[in-house]
C-alpha cells in the first residue's frame, strides 16, 4: 500500500523520539517559520562554528512528516558546512518533489531516504520541506543576506481578545 | 427531500473516471458545479459574449442584459429591495475588503470600535485588523463560549457609542455554529453600529432575507454555492453603498475623467472598476436558479440532517473530539481522532477516496482559542448523502487503526 | 499566414444563428474565446474543480497543480524569470490598482512626481489621480502630438529626481499608437524612476518579453486575448514585489493571524486574498497555448494586415476622419464619418451586422486633445479578415447615405 | 426598415433645429448629467414659478437621440406643474424601455411618441433617457431633497495637463 511508503518505520521512531527537540540558549541563528496553507509552526536554533553547524535543535509542532523530517534534519546537518547543508537540502528537496535522488557516500543518507514516499503525496511535500526552507532560510540570513521573507509585523502575537 | 442520486448526476464532476469513488466532503472550501450551470457559463460566452455597458451594437446589449439581469436574480436570491443594492466582487474577500475601504475608511475614526467575533474566518477579521490600525481603532471580540456559541448579552458589555461596526459570521466554517442573527443586529442598530454579515457559509445552505435580517452588509462567494470561482457579491443598504468611496479606479466606474480628477459613476457601477466577470455573474445566477429549483428550504433539511446523521456517528467513536454546538449546527463537522495531525488523517483518508479539509480553515483564532493547531473538517451539501457520511465512518475508523503504532 | 477560415472554426460564437451574420470589430474591447478555451475551463471544473492550497487531498493538488502551473504559463508567455512574479488580479484595471495601493501608496510621498501619458486608458490614469490626491503628489502629462506619438525627448524634460513613476501603456485603445517603450523605459529608469507599461493592447497582439523591455510592473487582461473574463495580471519584478504591501485581506494571504495583528504570506500569494479564480487562470494559460499554437509573429502580422488595409480604404472616403498615427499602428482604428455621431453610426452598422465601438473608450483625456466628444472604431484580431473590412467600408458609405440629410 | 423607426422625421426636424438650446440666466435649476458609458453631456437650464415649469433650456452635445429627446423635452414641460412632468417622464420612460406608453390625450404626445422606436434599440435607451433623468433629478434636487447622484469633486475640470 502506497501508505506505507509514506508512513516508513524511521519516520515512525523519529515522530514518536524526535530528536534535537527544544530551543538552544544563545543560538546564533534563529527562525520560525510557518505553513502558511495549514499552520504549522517550527522554530529551528542553530550554534555556528568555524562555519559548520556546531549545534541544530527544533520545536514546534506538525503532521508525522513534518516532524520526522525535522528530527532527522536537525542530525544530519550537524559537523556539515553551510556548503554542503546546501547541497544535502537541495538533494532531499528534489527527493521530496521527484522522487529522484543521487545518493551520496554513505548509510547517513538511509534516513534521508525514508522520505522519497512523499513524492507520491504532492499535498505533503510543503510538510516535508518546512524544516528544510527554515534552515535555508536561516543559513542565508545568517550570512548577511537580506530577509527573504517580508514579515509583515505590526503587532504582538499572542495576545487577548480584547486587550486595553 | 432531496434525491441525491438524482442531483449527482447533474454533477459531471462525480461522473470523472478519476473521480468515480469521491466521498467529497469540502464544499465548505468550495462546491462543485452542476452542468446547468457549466452551460450557462458555456451558452454565455458561446452567444452573448461582449464587453457589456459599452458598445452600441446588439451583442453588447445582450451582455449587459445577461450581466444586469443577474444582478436582479441575486437581489431577488437574497431579498434585496433592489438590484442597485448588489454589487459584484471576486468573492467574499473581496467584499469584505471594499466596505472595509469604501466604508470603515470613510467612517471610522480614531478611538472607534469595530466588534468582531472570535468565530470569524481570517477574511472577515483581517480586513477589520487593518482598519483599526490605519484608523487608530480598537477591535473588540465577541467570544464564543465552550459550546461555540455567541451571546447576545455578551454584546451589550462590548457596545457603546465609540462602536461603529459589527462583524459576524451567520455560519462559522471552522465549528459550524449557526448565529440567530437578529438578536445582534437589533443590539448593534440600538448603539448605533452597522453590522455586516458574512454569509459564505449561510447562503449556500438556507434562505437569507436580507430585509428580515436588516443587515446592513452581507457578503458571499459564488464557489460556495455551486456557482463559478471568480465572483463574489456584496450586498449593501443604498444609502450605504452612496456613502461608500470606491478604491478600485478605472474603467467603467466613472462618469467623467479630466486630467487631474473625475467623476464616479452611480451605484453600484462605481465600485466594479474595469471589465467584469460577466460569465462569473451569469454562472452565478444560474447556480441559485438550480438552487431554487430545489428549493431552499429542502437545501437546508438536507444538509441539517446529514449533519445530524454525522454528529450521531462520529460522537461514539472513541478518542473522537467534535467542537462547535451540537446538535444543531451548519453542515460542518470539525474534529480531531485521538492524537493523529489532521493532515495525516486528511491523507489516510484520501488514500479511501475520502476528502476532507485539515488545517486552521482560515480560522487561527478558533484554533487559539481552543488550543488546537488544527482540526479536521467534513462539510456536506446536496450532493452528499448517507453513504457519504457511512464511508467516513468507516474511513476513520481504519486510520485509527492504521496509525495506532503512532499514537 | 493565419487562415481565417480555420481559426473562425474554432470560435463557437461566430456558429451562432444569432451571429452568423456578425462582423465583430470591438475585440479592443473584449475577444471571444475559442472552443480550446471554453473546454479548458469546462474541463477543469468537471476533473480537477476544488480550492487550491487548502486541501491535503488529491483533488486538491490537482487544482492548485492547474493554478500553479497557469502561473507558470503567463510567466513563461511574457518572458518572465520566474513564475513568483506573476499575480492573479481580476482584470488589467485590478492590476493597476494593486500597483497604486501596494507599491506607491508607500514609495510616493509628497511632492513626488508621477508621469503618465495622456494617451492613458481611465484604469491607468484615475488610480494615479487618486495617488497623487492621497500622497500629495503631482501627476506631469507625457503629451501626444498631432498624429498620436509619444516623444521621448519630451519625457527627459519632465523627469527629475522627484519622479517615482512613468505610467505608459504599450498600445493605445483610442489612437492604436504603438510606443516603442524601450527609449522611455530607459530614461525613466537613468532618472530614478519605475515603470509600469499598460499591455492590456499589446500583450494580445505581439510578444512581449518584460525582461527584454526592463519593465518594472505589466499588467494585462485575459478577456482581451481569447481568455475568460474574471482574469488579468499584474507581473513585477520580484524585488518590488517584495516592497509591496497587500491591500486585500483575508483567505490565503496571510501566514499567521492573531487577535489584533497578522503576517502576510509569502509573493505572489500575499496579493491573493479569499478564493482565486483558478478556473479563469486555467482558462488563460490555454489562451496562450492557442495564441503560441499559431504564433504571435503571424497574428502581428495578421493585425498589421488588416489594420493598414482598413486605413487604406477608411482614409479615401470624403469626410472621414481617420486619428492617430499612420500607417503603422496597433490593430484598432479610430474614426469619425462627417457629423454622423459615432452611436447613430454604430447603430446603423449593428443592423448591417457590423459591431463597432463608439464612444471615448475610456480614454477622455485623449478626446479633449483632440478636441472631439466621441469617435468610432474599429479593432481587429485573429478571426477578422479582408471581408470584413469591406463590410466595414460598404456599411460606412450605406451610412453617410443614409443620415445624409441629417448632417 | 427598423432604422427608420428610430430616426423619424420628427427627430430630425429636433436635431437638426434643437429647440430651447442654450443656457438660461440666473436658473432655479441647473443640472450637468453625463452619461457615463458614452461620454454624452447635458446641462439643463429651468425657471420655476409658482410650481411650474416657466422655461426650460438645455446645452449639450450627444447623438441624434439624445439631442433630439432633450430638445423636445424641453418644448413639452414648460407650463407644466412639476407632478404633470414627473407623470410624463414615467410615461417616455416606459415608451422606450418597453414600447408601452398610455396615450394622455392631446396631440402634443405626437413627438413623444415619436421616440417608440427606441425600444428596438436597448443600447440607444440611455441617449434617450439622459435629458430626462437630468430633468428629474434637477427637479429632486430642488424639492430640496437629497443630492441622488454622487458627484465625487476633488478638483476642477477642464485643466490643462502640467499646471502647476
Ligand atoms: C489600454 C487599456 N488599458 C486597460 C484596460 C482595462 O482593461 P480591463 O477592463 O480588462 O481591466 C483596457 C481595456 O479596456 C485598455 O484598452
Ligand atoms: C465564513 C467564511 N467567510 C469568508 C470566506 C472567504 O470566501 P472566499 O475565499 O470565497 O473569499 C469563507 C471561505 O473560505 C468562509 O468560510
Amino acid at each position: 500500500m502506497a501508505l506505507d511508503e509514506l508512513y516508513q518505520e524511521v519516520l515512525l521512531d523519529h515522530y514518536k523520539q524526535p530528536r534535537n527537540k527544544g530551543v538552544l540558549a544563545e543560538p546564533d541563528i534563529r527562525l520560525e517559520l510557518k505553513n502558511p496553507f495549514c499552520g504549522d509552526e517550527i522554530l529551528l536554533t542553530l550554534k555556528m562554528a568555524e562555519g559548520r553547524v556546531a549545534e541544530a535543535a527544533f520545536e514546534g509542532h506538525g503532521c508525522v512528516i513534518s516532524q520526522a523530517s525535522a528530527s532527522v534534519m536537525t542530525e544530519k546537518i550537524k559537523g556539515l558546512r553551510v556548503e554542503e547543508v546546501a547541497a544535502i537540502a537541495d538533494q532531499f528537496t528534489h527527493l521530496v518533489r521527484e522522487g529522484k535522488y543521487e545518493r551520496p557516500e554513505g548509510e547517513e543518507f538511509d534516513e534521508i531516504e525514508a522520505f522519497a514516499g512523499v513524492c507520491e503525496f504532492p499535498t505533503r511535500v510543503k510538510c516535508a520541506m518546512l524544516a528544510w526552507r527554515t534552515l535555508l532560510q536561516g543559513l542565508k540570513e545568517h550570512g548577511g543576506r537580506e530577509h527573504l521573507h517580508d514579515h509583515h509585523a505590526h503587532g504582538a502575537e499572542g495576545e487577548t481578545p480584547n486587550r486595553g | 427531500m432531496i434525491e441525491v442520486s438524482k442531483i449527482r448526476a447533474d454533477f459531471p464532476l462525480f461522473a470523472q473516471p478519476e473521480n468515480r469513488d469521491l466521498v467529497y466532503l469540502d464544499s465548505a472550501a468550495t462546491t462543485h458545479r452542476p452542468r446547468q450551470v457549466l452551460e450557462a457559463i458555456d451558452e454565455f460566452y458561446r452567444r452573448d459574449n461582449a464587453n457589456p455597458h459599452r458598445g452600441a451594437y446588439r451583442l453588447a446589449e445582450r451582455a449587459t442584459t445577461a450581466y444586469e439581469s443577474a444582478r436582479s436574480r441575486v437581489a431577488a436570491f437574497i431579498g434585496a429591495g433592489r438590484s442597485e443594492e448588489v454589487v459584484f466582487t471576486r468573492n467574499a474577500t473581496e467584499a469584505v475588503n471594499l466596505v472595509a475601504w469604501g466604508w470603515a475608511e470613510r467612517h471610522v475614526r480614531e478611538g472607534d470600535e469595530i466588534i468582531v467575533t472570535e468565530l470569524e474566518h481570517h477574511s472577515n477579521l483581517v480586513p477589520w485588523q487593518m482598519v483599526a490600525q490605519r484608523r487608530g481603532a480598537k477591535l473588540r471580540f465577541l467570544e464564543f463560549d465552550q459550546a461555540g456559541n455567541l451571546d447576545p448579552v455578551q454584546l451589550e458589555g462590548l457596545l457603546s457609542e465609540r462602536s461603529r461596526l459589527l462583524a459576524i459570521t451567520q455560519v462559522s466554517n471552522a465549528l459550524g455554529t449557526i448565529n440567530p442573527l437578529r438578536p445582534f443586529i437589533d443590539k448593534a442598530h440600538a448603539a448605533g453600529a452597522l453590522v455586516l454579515v458574512d454569509g459564505a457559509q449561510s447562503v449556500p445552505h438556507t434562505a437569507v432575507d436580507v430585509r428580515a435580517l436588516d443587515a446592513d452588509f452581507l457578503v458571499f462567494s459564488g464557489h460556495k454555492m455551486l456557482g463559478p470561482l471568480g465572483i463574489g457579491v456584496l450586498y449593501a443598504k443604498i444609502e450605504h453603498l452612496e456613502a461608500m468611496e470606491p478604491f478600485l479606479f478605472g474603467g467603467d466606474m466613472i462618469s467623467s475623467v479630466g486630467y487631474h480628477s473625475s467623476e464616479w459613476n452611480d451605484v453600484p457601477w462605481k465600485f466594479e472598476a474595469g471589465t467584469q466577470n460577466v460569465a462569473g455573474a451569469v454562472g452565478l445566477a444560474a447556480a441559485m436558479d438550480y438552487l431554487d429549483g430545489i428549493g431552499m428550504e429542502a437545501v437546508a433539511e438536507h444538509d441539517r440532517r446529514l449533519t445530524r446523521l454525522a454528529v450521531e456517528k462520529l460522537a461514539p467513536i472513541d478518542q473522537l473530539h467534535l467542537y462547535g454546538p451540537m446538535p444543531e449546527r451548519g453542515p460542518v463537522v470539525s474534529f480531531n481522532l485521538a492524537t493523529i495531525h489532521p493532515h495525516d488523517l486528511a491523507t489516510f483518508l484520501d488514500q479511501k477516496g475520502i476528502a476532507i479539509r485539515s488545517g486552521h480553515h482560515c480560522a487561527q483564532v478558533v484554533m487559539r482559542k481552543l488550543g488546537l493547531a488544527a482540526t479536521a473538517r467534513a462539510s456536506f451539501y446536496l450532493y452528499n448523502d448517507e453513504q457519504d457520511v457511512e464511508r467516513l465512518v468507516t474511513g476513520l475508523l481504519q486510520a485509527k487503526d492504521y496509525f495506532k503504532k503512532w499514537l
